[in-house]
């Protein structure tokens, strides 16, 4: 099983540019919150990029056809079928 | 009258920060004061079209960045760069703002008698 | 079913993030998992003031945690945190105040511990 | 002589940024200059809280503004910026409840504006 | 027994960011379970020798970083690359710690039942 | 006049990488608390940098013969003969 790594505000805020080397290529990584702005940043993370879908609608964000967007049913379920969950 | 500039470099729902830059700006604006505005990095964020924060249940403070029009706020700068990095143009925006590279933000920066990032 | 516990690093500033915990809470419940605690620590302590003063049309914190209160799920705050940032964990209304260690216990119970900042 | 404004933004859990401040504010006045104010905003209110529980070895912080306050600064903290982040604006020990328009006048008429965060 | 991981990477005085990262790895230490603490970014600056805060009047929790090997809490991971960042060796640390390329803090991540950033 | 500019955090703290851009040439640059740390990256924001004399001390920072370390004096002074202050 793979972890899910779960980032809330735009890349700028974290206090390290490594990030990207610990994701796996497995793993999953979910934008919520301001984190969505970022999208075209974060697809550096992985291919294919979970967002949850209120925050992107409420930020008027236009996903691509590799974007998944989930509602908050999914998102547990996505904790679920991970390994370890890191809110970044 | 002094000029004054707020500096902001947060993110739209970062805390309050662009809440309490709002404020700012417009409390210096009721005293009479020069009052500049400068959004940069996250901050220019705040001006995108098109967002919906009621969706979240969350106060659409948008709204009031709207109004910085009738309390004769017209010094609102937009950092050129950080408009290219989240490929917005003056035209998605929500008010109308003067867009500054580096040297014309440098020389805003010069001619203030007091700077606040918030 | 699974067994969560969450915890909550922001402020109440912080509308957003409030909000999400909110809701994933509820998702939780409806897809019948159980939660062991939320958790408030660092400047999520920060929730349990009683002093709260918010417009109207602001997101109605207070009235959330009242309402997640009603479903009995624990809702704890860390002590030390709490007494370090000027919180009054004499008054802290649907709160409980808790130790680290005992938080601790309850995450390393847990099958997931979800952060939320 | 010069006067100044100083604001601080963090919460009183920023140790560093506390002392900073305190000793600016005390070098101020061994050079004779003025201090019109020192504003708590943002998380900086949190400072005004009367329940700050600090270990002996710890920045003794509440002290510290009572000494700034027996040397007649005058000690204000933003009410808007307090009720939403739950601070008791009742009961604010030595600092000053005041809004925004008020420091913000202070600020326009000082000669210099130091922020501390 | 769980394995649990504490990641830090807030600077040393950033608020009590390092300070409650420690208080975290002890108590899941004193709780017995299997912890790790992964010290990434500007974080690995609270592990550098000779720094004194006393100067500055604030509490030196650095001495209690030194106290995690009474308490068998022998799993601390620094980031290599952060390291290298602040021109750093192991020899400039106060405690043994073990050196971790991003491989190996991946390897470390996927091993872990819980995992928190503090 | 100029601008002091001044930085209490490390570099990876602020969210945007254009500071640099905003120092104009005759600004002066003073680190105080965490920001002292990043010495050798903050010297691409000014030649001569400035240092509050005890932060960098309890930090154990070790300065350049370039950089100029003061006091609390010395840094009330600076905010006088500097045409505005930032704290960024």
């Amino acid at each position: 099983m793979s972890t899910l790594h779960i980032f809330s505000k735009p890349l700028s805020h974290y206090c390290t540019n490594a990030l990207e080397n610990l994701i796996s290529s497995d793993d999953t990584v979910l934008l919520v919150g301001d984190a969505c702005y970022n999208i075209k940043q974060y697809r550096q993370f992985s291919a294919a990029l979970h967002l949850l879908k209120e925050d992107a609608t409420a930020r008027a964000i236009t996903l691509s056809e590799y974007d998944v967007d989930i509602d908050y049913n999914q998102f547990v379920e996505l904790t679920l079928t991970s390994q370890n969950t890191i809110t970044w | 009258m002094k000029n004054i500039l707020v500096i902001s470099q947060h993110g739209p729902f970062d805390d309050q920060h662009m809440r309490e830059s709002l404020d700012t700006t417009l409390i210096f604006a009721a005293i009479e004061q020069n009052i500049s505005w400068l959004l940069s990095g996250d901050a220019v964020l705040a001006l995108k079209k098109h967002q919906k924060p009621e969706v979240l249940g969350i106060k659409n403070y948008f709204k009031t960045i709207k109004t910085l029009e009738l309390y004769d706020v017209e010094n609102i700068y937009v950092c050129e760069k950080s408009l290219m990095d989240f490929n917005l143009t003056k035209d998605n925006l929500i008010i109308d703002v003067k867009v500054a590279n580096f040297e014309q933000q440098r020389l805003l920066i010069s001619q203030q008698h007091q700077v606040v990032t918030l | 079913m699974a067994q969560f516990v969450l915890s909550l690093h922001t402020a109440p500033t912080d509308h957003d993030c409030t909000q999400r915990l909110i809701k994933f809470t509820q998702a939780c419940l409806d897809s019948g998992h159980t939660i062991s605690a939320v958790f408030l620590y660092q400047a999520g302590v920060y929730h349990a003031s009683q002093h709260l003063e918010l417009a109207s049309d602001e997101l109605p914190v207070s009235r959330l945690w009242q309402e997640l209160n009603a479903k009995s799920i624990p809702l704890l705050l860390c002590v030390t945190a709490a007494e370090k940032r000027g919180l009054d964990i004499e008054n802290t209304g649907v709160f409980t105040v808790a130790g680290l260690a005992e938080f601790a216990m309850l995450a390393a119970d847990a099958d997931k511990w979800v952060q939320f900042k």
